[in-house]
């Protein structure tokens, strides 16, 4: 182990020691086993390997130089649970005020180096996203502050407390407003813990605050069944989907349930195979209309009077009071067709957040008969509770001067609010202004203290997101800085010195009254990671009609979507190299956000990609996303961080000023350009049978329809050697593209399992990107509203791999499981198996990506480099690498067998792209073992090989898409 | 290889043998002229350069140049390839007239076979440098070691290029080597300088010229000449196996193997011929490189030319003829309607057709035209590389993954470097070696002189 | 000490008469230095060589030891599967191919150089250095003991077959 | 080249054992003749550690009155190897070690006669007759026990030298090799001293031959550590601990068959003994002192490592101990042997990779191996007589390189 870093370790805790809140101690952070992944980060030895090779004689001379040496420094007492080169896994809850997923932490040597979804969990049944996966390198953010600030200047806990507490108790006592802003709040303890806080202190007034709010839903709930809430959506028990800007798979509400249900009642298997439909009306390509059935651009404006006229299409059928509505611009006739064929088996749901929009949804689903089934009330989801009202509100008390303290808890309005300049000049108003922001961002820069909070795999919680599913969270490693948790914060200013964890396990001892075993029940529970109470559906109050009505649409120039990247969401991570690298899975654009406009619209007014335009006075480059409903534009919010860290400041714009379908011009500023960073630049499958595609009907009658090729292709290969012969293992791999949804989460689960390096915008622009597995996209037909089709690709494996043959060092050939190995030290770097691997899946490390400055991200950064996976070799500059098909965990999968004396089994190793899938879509296993699921899916008459007509015979395969259309 | 009959004169002006000696050798005693400085200036110049692009490549990375994950093989590949390719002329001059006992060919093949040393040398250059890791170069070779041993991929195109280029240099520059001791012999016992007399005198490997000496001479030049007969042959078609052997549409045919020695030899025969020019022009060696010898080249030329064409036109209808989807967009839609349109048609126009003004008697005749063509052919063939390596890499099988190639100035610099170490060479050679072959220019001398001339034949 | 008898000539025919002349009057002729190679004066001499075997030789033994190369490398001593293809592939071919010229070319060029030895910086020990310009040379031994009117006739008969000058030499050349 | 050094080291330590044999031999046949002597108390100083005869229970019991409670058979064969018998599953000796906090009782190098004057002297009370410890006095065994013990290490420790030595004599050959080149090539040119010219190319090329020699082995050698002895901040004896006191190496190094590292004991495992032994045979209390003071400053013990793989290798211990069922010593040479750890292999691919193709496989007795059908059914064909690692993929690059 290397000394340098572990002193600077102990230096980012040197006051650990000091805060004696966690008394539950965690191991010690530092143990043999590190040493691994820290001579990696060094890389002392591998600069000493090239000198080797660039000077062998010289070096031989005075070969009596020292080796570095390399400590070894053990635990003083090893806690029993910890076993160095093992890797533990803990149950534990990612929420981070927006998305909610049940995790498994993967911890090396008491440090987390990967999340895994947990299969425990009933909601997110081990799924991740994207922004789940990377949110591990956040733990390892140099961003992050290393401990609490007073007025920009560092300051310590006591300080800190003891002014706080003085303040707060000087308004109290002069019973001044005190607002305590935070994002949604599902934690049951934390929130009895504010309603404590703030019965101690009736001068607190409790504001939550959404940067995306959803509150319309709520409010029409409230009129429609007079619950303010949103109901719990189950995309699995619905026939037919229809969606209206709700980017349900991407980041509506919860996309990763909502991805495992949708495709759940999308897998094609078994003799009467069963398919849901998808609709979507959007006023963008989001990932959920990329995957729909049928979609259907509008603009903004006409969303109320397609719904209003679906409605009244229902309606006339249902026998329900018809309204008076505008003409539609889309035909709905099929919509509502299909709709009434599938009464109480369907589900209508909108994005937008407009009452009068989400009165209309609600009718519709229940003219439908879908309250109870597919929407049900009585479990409602406690996502989204901010709202935009209460937050309008405090901004005008602010600037009235009416707050004379805010307490600021995990949300940044400074950046964020549609209105943040009002913000601002309120937040100055105020007396007291306290931030938990555990970075420096746009608002805690504008509070005298920011107290950092812990990361979420540091600390202590439990979460409700929906009635009566709960989920713990648990730290996973001791606080790396001198950070603590906003809960303790809390119970530090109410005087109670326990910690949180305790007061949660005391609110659970209530909320588990009934319990006979409390100490077992409780430690199931934090095992587990999820604990799925026996709720009662409670009557459900009769659907209370409102009047529904319907603007004509607007004639306007253009009308201006903003919406979330599937990897940046609201910017909170703007700082993750990781999601600002994770090619959007439309676009395929890294690094920055841009103004999407419609084909025709630039073919009008001459606009080509990276030209830059003005917006509401904004420069920002243009991109021409096929698929944009002519007369909209979209523009992503989530960018132009100012105060985010190194890899997220001044990337893009921000865009959270403009509002839903605000209408706007847009003006060419001739003869400038922004470069745009994307991973692929072609988008047109040039007819070749890459994607192969069906339709439902034609599956059912024929299920060999759309892979028509593979009978042919396999008839009309021929060979010169015989096929190998494998015995025991044959790895494969299977990827339905009917599931797949190309939400790219497996991009970044690869990243992290693989220690795939981020190479900033430049090199990606340059084509350099560093992913081993990609999602290709492809439009196909009608430019104005093509299909669109999604396809993960990463080494195939090949039986009679190319680039094995061309390798003149061996360095790449194949094993007797039927992986094609990759050596990265034998590597020479002649490329030759990249240009030779008709898949492109082959990576070169042009640079060095490790400890470089040009490429300051977290590879170059000692904190940073605690991310890294010690299983896996960190490449060097010069080599090439690729999907390895993670061959540590084959490797650590068929030990485990094998130390348990046992055969392998079905299960027992799981990808990193496998194991964290939303919608399933991959599979792999023993291609020998008869009664696998891969096997299952190699005989599935939708099996085909990408390009198999090479005859590379892969052990990836693909199973055809399937569309539920008619086209 | 020395006695054989001749179809005309190849030696014009009535020399004697004295006059050979004298003529051939004058130029390495006169005082260094003027354009050797200034040339030898530019070549420096453009070599430090071109080290300046290997130590930022070496020390930055091969991310220094302009290649992505698609198309991972750029410049540097070009110019191996035609470097090479420009290497194949030494030999095929040699080797190949020796073998159809084309008597012409002695005036200039020793030019032509330094010009190959050179160009492998330069060409030899590239594999090195484009390779990620070059300090572990030596993985390549199959050393025992302690890694179990572990030995190398012998099915690789890859290592077949190492080892058949290494051969190459090899058996050239001892070809070579052996057909000049002679000649040192001959300065060493002509010349007045005494340092001449002492370096030359090592060179010259303490040569006799009696008559056991000149039989295993000849036995021996002819027996290395025999072996390395098959190398013109075999080094190309195998640096084509780095491309025919692969899947990428555009490389993988049968074509490549012929269709790439004889691209080599048109190139090697093109620079050849600007050279001679250059040579001819600079050492008033007319009477050595007559007029006919150009237009010997010059019809050559025009054959392989024809030949190219047809080759390019085969390519097509084999892409067409095999329907095979691939094969079809690289030949028809990327290169000769698409991107790579302009690349496609300088290849094609400066090889296939350009070269065909030879049939013009005034233009063979015109020593400028036949310099402008031969300089044109050696555009054309770099262009034809630049086709094949580019436009196959840069949009191949899935769509998703295509993506364009720029070179940097790094790159630039690195292709100018060989070019600099290439004309240093060469004026080196210009300078201290004897740029005609002596001893077998006087062998044909008495022969010739007497028969009609070679020139005025038709 | 070795004496020849040298008789310097313009031209090469007048030297191949002169060498014709002198072994019909039984004279041995003993060597001919000329600045290029020719043929006729080899078959006077009966001067053979058996580099070609040698080479023969070369080749067969390096085309087998590279095959036996490859095949333990690859198939006995580390082997390892490529893209599909069984272990002993037909790519050996190629290999084999260059090595065995390679082993050739090499080999020969260096039987010529030992069997001729020369070697860099050998010091030459030519009768006549014109002969590497533009004399031919033809050498009769003068044996020791040899009677002078011998000596005298092979000069008479020299000077008669064209030869502008008629030296003695005591250089020892190696042949 | 590795097999010849591991030879000769084996060789060596072979030496080593016979004459330490034969030394105790002939100590214990002058002892066993009476019982009760100063050796018996000599002996017992290693029970004391952990044992007292009457009064407190240290580590282990109190051993008054043992010999009735206990068969003496049972008792003998208990302090020669007592994890022997545990893992035999002698019930007895299970509960002892269970009671006993499941610290294990080093083994002792006693012999049945030494035993047997061991407990006579416990029945005593642990006193000796006056006339014994008189006796006692003038043989001063201690130092040659410990020089005794020392023998093979010290052979260890030459043969480290020498080869230490001989690198350093390789580089002063490297440049007597090109002295001679040069001079040769200068007398060859210039002075001509010596006539025949033979002997210069003889000796330029013999001496081209050497250099090319030593640079292939330098290089070779580059970046590998064989024969590395670091000194360690505890001078921490494997000899008296897992030879004379026969502790199982996965006494400490436990985590060794469950995980890719063997594991750095934490200090606490050393205060299991530590706790009462405050003084070792050879460095007395200066070593044990540092255990205390980790403790003390809560400071861990930095230990050097000695065995260092690069980091594009995976190696793991579990796999190699647990399933693989190999002894330590196949890879870290006798250990029992040694003071401080020497790095025996050079730690080479080609020196895995040898044992890959040489060693069995586990494939009758572990049921992992079952799926492979082909293998087994060959094997009972006849086909072939074992499974080596190389035979289930052993010897490729994605068994260690990931």
């Amino acid at each position: 182990m290397d000394k340098q870093y572990w002193q600077s370790l102990e230096d980012y805790r040197e006051t650990k020691t000091k805060s004696d809140f966690s008394k539950k101690a965690e191991p010690e952070f530092s143990i043999e086993g590190l040493d691994e992944s820290e001579i990696k980060a060094k890389s002392s030895r591998r600069d000493f390997l090239k000198m080797l090779g660039f000077s062998v004689s010289a070096v031989a001379l005075v070969s009596s130089c020292q080796m570095p040496v390399r400590k070894a420094i053990p635990l003083l007492n090893q806690p029993e649970e910890l076993t160095p080169g093992v890797a533990n896994y803990f149950a534990s809850t990612f929420f981070d005020g927006t998305d909610y997923c049940s995790i498994l932490v993967k911890t090396r040597e008491n440090r987390p180096i990967k999340i895994e979804g947990n299969d425990m969990s009933k909601l997110t049944k081990g799924g991740t996203s994207s922004r789940v996966q990377a949110s591990v390198l956040n733990l390892y953010d140099d961003a992050r502050l290393k401990g609490p600030m007073k007025s920009g200047n560092a300051t310590d806990w006591e300080t800190a407390d003891k002014e706080v507490i003085e303040k707060l108790t000087v308004l109290a006592d002069e019973g001044k407003k005190v607002v305590l802003l935070t994002s949604t709040i599902i934690s049951p303890s934390t929130t009895a813990l504010i309603e404590e806080f703030t019965l101690a202190n009736p001068n607190v007034e409790w504001v939550m605050y959404d940067a995306m709010s959803m509150s319309a839903i709520r409010n029409a709930n409230d009129l429609n069944f007079g619950r303010p809430v949103i109901p719990s959506y189950s995309f699995d028990k619905a026939k037919v989907i229809v969606g209206f800007n709700a980017d349900y798979l991407g980041n509506w509400l919860m996309p990763v349930t909502f991805s495992k249900q949708y495709s759940s009642s999308r897998k094609i298997s078994g003799k009467n195979p069963k398919m849901s439909r998808s609709y979507q009306f959007e006023s963008l390509m989001s990932l959920t209309g990329s995957n729909a059935d049928y979609r259907f651009g509008i603009k903004p404006s006409e969303e109320a009077i397609v719904l209003l006229n679906l409605y009244n299409k229902i309606a006339e059928s249902t026998g329900m009071s018809v309204y008076n509505a505008p003409k539609s611009p889309v035909d709905v006739t099929d919509v509502a067709t299909d709709l009434l064929k599938n009464k109480g088996k369907s589900l209508v749901v909108s994005g937008t957040n407009e009452l009068n929009i989400q009165l209309i949804v609600n009718a519709i689903n229940n003219a439908l008969g879908n309250y109870g089934t597919t929407l049900n009330i009585s479990l409602p989801v406690n996502l989204k509770q901010g709202n935009e009202k209460a937050m309008e509100a405090l901004v005008k008390d602010m600037n009235a001067g009416k707050v004379d303290g805010i307490l600021i808890q995990n949300v940044n309005p400074a950046y964020d609010y549609s209105n943040a300049s009002d913000f601002k000049t309120g937040l100055a108003k105020v007396d007291t202004k306290v931030s938990f922001a555990d970075t420096m961002d746009e608002t805690a820069q504008l509070c005298d203290y920011v107290l950092p909070d812990h990361n979420y795999l540091e600390s202590w919680n439990d979460a409700e997101p929906i009635r009566g599913s709960y989920s713990i969270m648990q730290p996973t490693i001791r606080p790396i800085f001198n950070t603590r948790q906003f809960q303790d914060t809390m119970l530090k200013w109410m005087g109670n010195d326990g910690d949180f964890s305790d007061y949660m396990e005391n609110n659970w001892k209530t909320m588990l009254a009934d319990s006979t075993n409390f100490e077992s029940d409780w430690n199931n529970i934090k095992h587990d990671g999820v604990y799925h109470a026996k709720v009662e559906s409670d009557e459900l109050s009769n659907f209370s009609a409102q009047s529904l009505k319907a603007r004509t649409s607007k004639n306007v120039d253009i009308e201006l979507v903003p919406y979330e990247k599937i990897g940046m969401g609201i910017g909170k991570y703007s700082n993750n190299p990781w999601l600002q690298e994770m090619p959007d899975p439309i676009t395929t654009t890294t690094w920055d956000n841009y103004l999407a406009i419609s084909p025709a619209y630039a073919d009008d007014n001459n606009l080509k990609l990276e030209d830059i335009v003005e917006v509401n006075g904004i420069e920002m480059p243009v991109l021409v996303q096929p698929g944009q409903p002519v007369g909209t534009a979209s523009v992503a919010v989530g960018y132009g961080r100012t105060s985010a860290g190194k890899a997220g400041d001044g990337r893009g714009f921000n865009a959270f000023g403009f509002k839903f379908g605000e209408s706007i011009t847009i003006n060419k500023i001739a003869g400038k350009t922004y470069p745009l960073a994307m991973t692929q630049m072609h988008h047109d499958m040039e007819e070749r049978p890459i994607v192969r595609e069906t339709t439902f009907d034609q599956f059912k009658k024929d299920p060999k329809s759309g892979n028509e090729l593979h009978t042919y292709d396999e008839k009309h290969n021929v060979t010169l050697y015989n096929k190998i012969k494998y015995d025991g293992l044959h790895w494969g791999m299977s990827i339905d593209l009917t599931s797949c949804t190309g939400c790219a989460n497996c991009v970044i689960a690869c990243q992290a399992e693989n220690n795939v390096p981020v190479i900033g915008k430049e090199q990606v622009k340059n084509r350099r990107i560093m992913h081993w597995m990609r999602i290709d996209r492809y439009y196909s037909k009608d430019e104005a509203n093509p299909e669109v089709f999604h396809m993960p690709v990463m080494c195939q494996h090949c039986d009679n791999a190319p680039c094995e043959n061309v390798c003149p060092v061996a360095a790449t050939n194949h094993s007797t499981e039927g992986l094609n190995q990759m050596a990265y030290n034998r590597c020479i770097g002649t490329r030759y198996c990249m240009n030779n691997c008709p898949y492109k899946v082959r990576r070169f490390n042009w640079f060095e990506f490790v400890n470089n400055n040009n490429f300051d991200y977290n590879m170059n950064s000692e904190l940073g480099k605690l991310v890294l996976n010690p299983d896996v070799t960190v490449r060097q500059r010069g080599v090439v690498e690729k999907c390895s098909m993670c061959v540590q965990r084959i490797q650590e999968g068929k030990l485990t067998a094998k130390m348990q004396d046992r055969e392998l089994r079905e299960g027992d190793i799981k990808m990193a792209c496998e194991q964290s899938c939303p919608t399933d879509a991959i599979t792999f296993g023993n291609l020998l073992d008869e009664n696998s699921a891969i096997k299952e899916d190699q005989d599935n008459p939708r099996m085909y090989h990408l390009l198999e007509s090479l005859h590379t015979l892969p052990s990836t395969s693909y199973l055809t898409r399937v569309r539920n259309n008619e086209s | 290889m020395y006695n054989t009959r001749v179809r005309g004169v190849l030696i014009k002006g009535n020399k004697s043998l004295k006059d050979v000696t004298q003529d051939v050798l004058r130029p390495m005693d006169a005082p260094m002229p003027r354009w050797w400085y200034v040339t030898a200036f530019l070549a420096i110049s453009a070599m430090i350069w071109g080290v300046w692009g290997f130590y930022n490549t070496i020390s930055t990375g091969i991310g220094t140049w302009g290649l992505n994950n698609n198309v991972a093989w750029g410049w540097a590949i070009i110019n191996f390839v035609w470097w090479i390719g420009i290497g194949h002329a030494g030999t095929a001059f040699s080797i190949f007239l020796l073998i159809l006992r084309q008597k012409w060919r002695t005036s200039i093949n020793r030019a032509a076979e330094a010009m190959t040393i050179f160009a492998v040398m330069a060409a030899g250059l590239f594999p090195l440098i484009h390779m990620g890791r070059i300090w572990d170069g030596f993985f390549i070779f199959p050393y025992w070691n302690t890694r179990g041993p572990l030995w190398d991929n012998f099915n690789s195109p890859l290592f077949w290029d190492v080892v058949a280029i290494s051969t190459y240099l090899t058996a050239s520059f001892l070809f070579w080597y052996l057909g000049m001791i002679p000649d040192f012999a001959t300065i060493r016992e002509t010349t007045a300088s005494k340092i001449k007399k002492k370096i030359y005198g090592v060179m010259s490997f303490g040569w006799l010229g009696n008559a056991r000496s000149w039989l295993r001479f000849e036995t021996a030049a002819l027996l290395l000449g025999g072996l390395a007969a098959p190398l013109v042959v075999s080094v190309h078609s195998i640096v084509s196996m780095d491309f025919a052997v692969s899947v990428i549409p555009g490389w993988h045919t049968t074509i490549f193997p012929p269709y790439f020695v004889i691209g080599a030899i048109f190139s090697g025969f093109g620079m050849v011929l600007t050279l001679m020019i250059v040579l001819r022009k600079l050492y008033k060696f007319n009477d050595y490189v007559t007029d006919g010898h150009l237009e010997a080249i010059a019809r050559i030329l025009t054959f392989i030319s024809l030949i190219m064409g047809s080759a390019y036109l085969i390519e097509l209808f084999t892409a067409w003829y095999s329907g095979n989807e691939y094969e079809l967009f690289t030949f028809l839609k990327n290169r000769v309607t698409g991107e790579y349109t302009f690349a496609y048609w300088s290849m094609l126009t400066c090889n296939a057709i350009i070269p065909q003004l030879f049939w013009f008697k005034k233009i063979r005749k015109n020593i400028t035209m036949v310099f402008i063509i031969s300089l044109f052919i050696n555009i054309g063939m770099w262009f034809e590389r630049y086709v094949i390596v580019v436009t196959s890499l840069s949009r191949d099988f899935l769509p998703a993954t295509w993506a364009t190639y720029e070179p940097t100035i790094t790159e630039v610099a690195v292709f100018a470097g060989t070019i600099g170490l290439f004309v240093m060479g060469v004026i080196s050679f210009f300078r201290w070696i004897p740029t005609i072959a002596i001893s077998e220019v006087k062998s044909v001398l008495k022969e010739t002189t007497t028969l009609k001339s070679f020139t005025d034949e038709d | 000490m070795k004496t020849n008898i040298l008789g310097v000539y313009d031209d090469e025919h007048d030297i191949l008469h002169a060498v014709d002349k002198l072994q019909d009057g039984g004279i041995p002729v003993k060597d001919v230095f000329s600045p290029f190679p020719m043929h006729h004066v080899w078959e006077k001499l009966n001067l053979t060589t058996r580099l070609p075997y040698a080479t023969f030789i070369y080749g067969v033994v390096g085309g087998i030891m590279t095959f036996a190369l490859l095949y333990w490398t690859s198939v006995v001593s580390y082997p390892l599967k490529f893209g599909g293809k069984p272990l002993n592939t037909l790519s050996f071919i190629i290999i084999m191919f260059v090595i065995t010229i390679l082993i050739g070319t090499i080999f020969t060029a260096a039987t010529f150089f030992i069997r001729q030895k020369l070697w860099p910086g050998k010091e030459s020990k030519l009768p006549d250095g014109r002969s590497a310009d533009d004399k031919f040379v033809l050498v009769v031994e003068k044996t020791e003991g040899m009677p002078e009117e011998e000596v005298t006739k092979i000069k008479d008969l020299l000077t008669e077959t064209g030869a502008v000058e008629v030296n003695e030499s005591n250089v020892d050349y190696e042949d | 080249m590795i097999i010849n050094n591991f030879v000769r080291i084996n060789a060596l330590m072979i030496k080593g054992y016979i004459f330490s044999g034969l030394f105790s031999l002939l100590m214990l046949i002058s002892m066993s003749s009476f019982a009760q002597t100063a050796q018996d108390e000599k002996n017992f100083q290693q029970c004391k550690a952990c044992h007292n005869i009457d009064g407190a229970k240290l580590i282990g019991p109190n051993l008054k009155g043992i010999s009735e409670k206990r068969d003496e058979a049972w008792l003998i064969k208990f302090i020669q190897n007592s994890q022997e018998m545990i893992q035999n599953g002698d019930e007895l000796a299970v509960q002892v070690y269970n009671e006993n906090n499941k610290i294990p009782m080093p083994s002792q190098n006693f012999t049945d006669e030494e035993v047997r004057g061991l407990l006579l002297y416990i029945e005593g009370g642990g006193v000796l007759p006056e006339s014994e410890a008189v006796a006692q006095a003038a043989v001063d065994t201690e130092e040659q026990q410990a020089n005794k013990l020392n023998v093979a290490a010290d052979a260890e420790l030459l043969l480290v030298k020498m080869k230490r030595d001989g690198m350093r004599n390789m580089s002063y050959v490297f440049i007597i090799m090109v002295i001679l080149i040069v001079v040769s090539l200068f007398d060859l040119a210039v002075f001509h001293i010596v006539k025949a010219r033979w002997i210069h190319y003889i000796i330029v090329l013999t001496a081209i031959v050497v250099i090319s020699e030593i640079i292939f082995v330098d290089a070779t050698s580059l970046g590998r550590q064989q024969y590395y002895q670091p000194d360690q901040p505890v001078w921490f004896s494997h000899k008296v601990h897992a030879g004379q006191n026969q502790i199982d190496c996965r006494y400490c190094h436990f985590t060794v068959d469950r995980s890719m590292s063997a594991g750095i004991p934490p200090v606490e495992t050393c205060l299991n003994c530590h706790n009462q032994v405050k003084e070792g045979p050879i460095t007395g209390t200066k070593e044990i002192e540092k255990i205390y003071a980790s403790i003390e400053n809560n400071k861990p013990i930095e230990w050097v490592k000695v065995y260092n793989l690069p980091d594009h290798v995976y190696f793991n211990h579990a796999q190699h101990v647990n399933v693989g069922k190999l002894d330590c010593a196949q890879c870290h040479g006798e250990v029992k042997e040694m003071d401080e750890i020497i790095q025996i292999p050079d730690l080479s691919m080609g020196w895995c990779i040898e044992c890959h193709r040489t060693e069995d496989v586990q494939f009758a007795t572990n049921k992992f191996y079952d799926q492979y059908k082909e293998l087994h059914q060959k094997l009972k064909d006849g086909e072939i007589s074992n499974v080596t690692v190389q035979n289930i993929g052993g010897d490729e690059c994605a068994k260690c390189h990931y």
